[in-house]
């Protein structure tokens, strides 16, 4: 990758910001789903779309999907709360849904995999418009055992669509072990469906971007789609109020010593792109900043009864 | 110009993709072949291969890339081919109705389902789960009778901002022409037609079932029975005004359903009568339906199974003359 | 024993286990992680990973497993995590319930599909589809109120031939014990009971509804009001002689659900109602659901949402007062 | 291959009686969906299983599976008629549906891609009962774009099920050719779940049946589940009334002049298994039974509007 100190300080900022949210919403909401460790596919993933560009995030990171597109914290805070400052006016969860207005877009229903499809239509309404947008969809490897994630890169396969596939694969859902959800590993699938396919290192958020760049070029110049496997690890619970009895306490140690946000911050002090201190404190202002909103949505106001409003219902 | 209900239906499409750019149409084989029972015919020749976009078989992300289009502006017209395949796409049409009331406005889902069903020369996959949809929140659901209704229908479902679904009768697509005006639509959805008036029964109805009620209206018409046809067009959300204002004025009411009546969209307009309309009530509230059985194969299986101008008129008669 | 209802339902599953080796659960995370809200809590420990099988997040073909293990005698239980997956395996409940009538009775599909749902502690994943399913032919419905009746209907359900939809309402789940008798099943599924007898009004309720129109009976008690709650248990099919008894009992019926009214499953008993006991009505017959909107997020929301004790309690006091 | 007479002959039987079920049955029913050009698939894939063994076969060559497996051959007709006489009293139609008794899952529905996982369904019960058994689960190309597909291999291959896939592709679904509906080679897909796959000629009875035998003695021995995709060509229309003014005339004769029956006969010849007097003689004799059971259907009892039996709807 070309190096450019702009993108790799604004990659540690949306890897900082991110593990802010973990911090501050886990606190206080026992189903909050958790991202640490897997910061370095979030900022890499994430980091960088141009406005028009549509992403179908994964519902883990989805904050950060609609944070790096743009929304608004003080709003997605009052979302993870139902508060009425919310885009979604306190309807719907912004834990796992962004504002539509900013491109997000996100799990309406509970049901993991339909995204994959929403993303594909997107992504044929750039290439109709001929704009050079994409569109990126992003899915766990538990979700991988999905009908609609087959069906959907397919589709974009046969149709050339500009849709990166991105599985953002911790290794496990819920309870269960990746090779227990899949059969084989993920990014195999794409030459089935006869698109290129990549397994990196989801630790590695230089490694996940440039698989990245490769993939958004080739999208937007009509070479059709990709997908990236971006192997990483979950080593928080699946939910903050996860018992988690079911893992090896020794494996996830090992894995929290593969820090992906120290392994980046190692990096920028050796490249010298920014200092230990400059990295603390923007830490640390995020946080505030975080903190900040939360706290601010937490005294917002509360929707009331006669908020339910069926005459939204329809457009 | 005189025209099947079919060739209403893809008019109607054409006209609309003639007047707005963003309207496209997808589905399995409705590009060169035209559709099954010529359902798109014409329309690839018309409007070529990035417009008429032929699909593989993956119902939920033909729907979901529908959904994903409509989100950003576009109006999708997606030919599911049949009804049953309805089966296969219900978490985007839930996530669909949803978008707009969860984003607080901000997302509009303009998309048109086009489904073919019913018990007719096709025999096969007349499966009828559109009732499904009464519990899905912010989907319409349109069921036109005539092919002036079918044109007209189409039109507005295009311009709906909403998810619809349309319903296509296999027994009304391709039996006989009529008159059909190349308008704008005259209504939007909702509103319900009196196809016929009377004043001792009403018949609620739509699609094929309004044709049949129609026809048995006559045979009791000959008998000094006014039957009053209520065509719904529109099955949600339906038009209670009309329904409630015909009960008032015959203060009975039968129900028609080509769906099993356990789980039928009429139910939720019995359930409304017997709220909204008891006052005005004289009899049961009657419904016609189909016994609890899968759609049977055998066509005299299938004729027993479907509620006929016979049993429609036999129905509304007792009804007529039901006492306390 | 004193058990929590989701206790009741795990133990109901051991024993059917224990006395049939035909017997299995399967669905994802109910191994050693137990089940979302330790719906299978002990099983893995006790039986083992042959016959409490993880599964991968794929609910199409785990409903079809489960189907095609049936077909070959198994009675495999599926715990399918949350209602609102029905969305993903309404095409293998069709064909499930399908099966029996069309192979002449060759075939049997003795298979259990659980699913928790509803607005309680848990905080996500509502929504209640089971309506769909009253089109669907062959498929049967339950719905417990109480740790008892979850005990019962589980091993009924078991034991059942046919493909059974078992609701788990979450918001009863873990909210207190009471004792169970475990014990062979008193009842097939069917019959409904009389969970509170009163002359005055009829409510019919399943689930949570139940337990609320219960408290709701109690206030209407202290002025004078005598509210007979029918808690129908199995919802398809439902009981209509239970149903129709009572409101011959008392002239006046409230129905309760937690879907939304326009395709909820009580709007078939509210038809039937209209036309089958329409000489016993003295009010109009009176629905209580939540508006059409997708379930909220918002606690306040939630709350307006469903219909609560004070809400069941004001519309059955209207009606026992209402006067033509 | 091992050659062995009994089953030579018996490949060209069950070819040679689906030949004559096109003839007969195409005839009489417009929307029948024919076989020609594809019977070596159809003979080689459901040839010779264990009374025991379950099938899911495809719409397409349904009665050739249950006829296979055991069913009555005028049963089957009265079923294509809706007859009383039919396994399904009239109810459903057996031209996508066998009889359950005898290990035949049918479509029940109108929907493709459902059956496959039924099968692994019956897989997963022949292990439980350890009796050795397996399930085949047979599909077009074109249902193979259905999520169903992908989810029931990906399942199969996690639990090791004694299931084997067969795509048998005839290279369209109704008008859509094969690449327009797969992004790439359909036996690929395999190695994405983790089961071994291969491409066949399907036209090539002998080298279908070896990829069968393979495939069926790992599934018997707890290997698990294989892909095998049988390349063929759909001859005829998709059904009898298919105007068919989507594909080339030309390719089709090319198709034609490679027919798989020719070309076993010439085989058979040539090796002395039999000779043509004798094919020619049991050709004729299986096109007088088909004939005489469609007949014998057609003068068969209707079912009386009494007979809708709700009744029976609930075991
Ligand atoms: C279709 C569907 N099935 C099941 C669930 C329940 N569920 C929620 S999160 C989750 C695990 C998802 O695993 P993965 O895709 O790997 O994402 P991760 O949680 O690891 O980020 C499951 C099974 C769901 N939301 N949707
Ligand atoms: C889920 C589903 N979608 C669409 C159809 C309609 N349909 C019936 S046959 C057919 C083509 C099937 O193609 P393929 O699987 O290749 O089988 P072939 O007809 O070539 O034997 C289609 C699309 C269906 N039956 N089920
Ligand atoms: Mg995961
Ligand atoms: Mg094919």
């Amino acid at each position: 990758m070309r190096r450019d100190n702009d993108v790799l300080e604004g990659m540690y900022r949306l890897m900082s910001l991110t593990r802010a949210l973990d911090r501050v919403v886990g606190a206080h909401d026992g189903h909050w789903h958790g991202l640490e460790g897997e910061e370095a596919v979030a900022a890499a993933v994430y980091y960088g779309l141009r406005e028009g560009d549509t992403v179908a995030p994964h519902y883990r990171g989805a904050i950060t999907a609609a944070l790096a597109k743009g929304a608004d914290l003080g709003r997605m805070m009052a979302g993870c709360l139902g508060k009425t400052d919310a885009y979604h006016l306190g309807r719907h969860r912004s834990d796992v849904c962004g504002p539509p207005e900013h491109g997000i877009i996100g799990l309406y229903g509970g049901s993991l995999g339909p995204p994959l499809g929403y993303a594909c239509g997107a992504a044929l309404s750039h290439v109709m418009d001929g704009d050079g947008d994409i569109a990126l969809a992003v899915f766990g490897d538990g979700t991988s055992s999905r009908g609609d994630c087959h069906e959907a890169m397919n589709m974009a396969a046969i149709k050339a669509l500009p849709v990166v596939f991105v599985c953002q694969n911790n290794q496990i859902a819920i309870s269960t072990p990746a090779p227990d959800g899949n059969g084989g590993p993920i990014f195999e699938r794409a030459r089935g469906f006869g698109m290129p396919g990549a397994r990196v290192d989801g630790n590695d958020v230089l490694k996940v971007r440039a698989a990245m760049d490769e993939a958004i070029a080739r999208a937007r110049e009509g070479g059709g789609p990709t997908l990236i496997e971006a192997r990483t690890y979950r080593v928080a619970g699946h939910f903050v109020s996860d018992a988690e009895d079911y893992r090896d306490a020794a494996e996830i140690a090992a894995w929290r010593d593969r820090d992906p946000v120290a392994r980046y911050r190692a990096f920028l002090i050796e490249e010298g792109v920014m200092d230990a201190a400059a990295m603390d404190a923007l830490d640390a202002k995020l946080v505030a900043e975080v903190d900040a909103a939360f706290t601010a949505a937490q005294d917002g106001a509360v929707p009331d009864p006669g908020d339910l409003m069926p005459e939204d219902v329809f457009a | 110009m005189r025209m099947t209900f079919q060739q209403a239906v893809v008019a109607a499409i054409e006209d609309e993709m003639e007047a707005d750019a963003g309207v496209f149409v997808m589905g399995q084989d409705i590009g060169r072949f035209g559709g099954p029972l010529r359902s798109n015919a014409g329309l690839f020749e018309r409007f070529g291969a990035e417009r008429v976009i032929d699909m593989p078989m993956s119902e939920g992300t033909m729907a979901g890339l529908a959904v994903g289009a409509a989100l950003q502006g576009k109006r999708p017209v997606l030919d599911l081919m049949f009804g049953e395949f309805l089966a296969l796409v219900m978490q985007q049409f839930l996530d669909a109705g949803a978008m707009h009331y969860y984003s607080g406005g901000a997302a509009r889902v303009p998309f048109v389902l086009r489904v073919k069903y019913g018990i007719g020369p096709f025999h096969g996959h007349a499966y009828d789960h559109h009732s499904w949809l009464m519990g899905v929140p912010g989907v319409k659901i349109a069921a036109p009778s005539t092919p002036q209704d079918a044109y007209d229908t189409m039109r507005a479902a295009v311009r709906d901002d909403n998810p619809v679904l349309f319903l296509e009768h296999m027994a009304l697509y391709h039996a006989g022409r009529a008159e059909v005006e190349r308008r704008a639509p005259p209504l939007p959805l909702g509103p319900a037609v009196r196809a016929r008036e009377g004043a001792d029964v009403t018949v609620v109805a739509s699609a094929l079932m309004t044709k049949r009620a129609l026809k048995a209206a006559e045979t009791l018409d000959a008998e000094g029975i006014e039957a009053e046809v209520i065509d719904l067009r529109t099955i949600a959300p339906w038009d209670e005004e009309a329904v409630l204002a015909s009960v008032h004025r015959t203060g009975r009411v039968l129900l028609l359903s080509e769906a099993i009546s356990t789980g039928a969209s009429i139910n939720d307009v019995a359930a409304t009568i017997a709220e909204k309309a008891f006052d005005a009530l004289e009899a049961p509230v009657a419904r016609l339906a189909p016994p609890p059985i899968p759609t049977p194969f055998a066509r005299e299986l299938e004729r027993a199974y479907l509620p006929d101008e016979t049993r429609i008129a036999a129905a509304a008669r007792a009804l007529a003359r039901w006492t306390a």
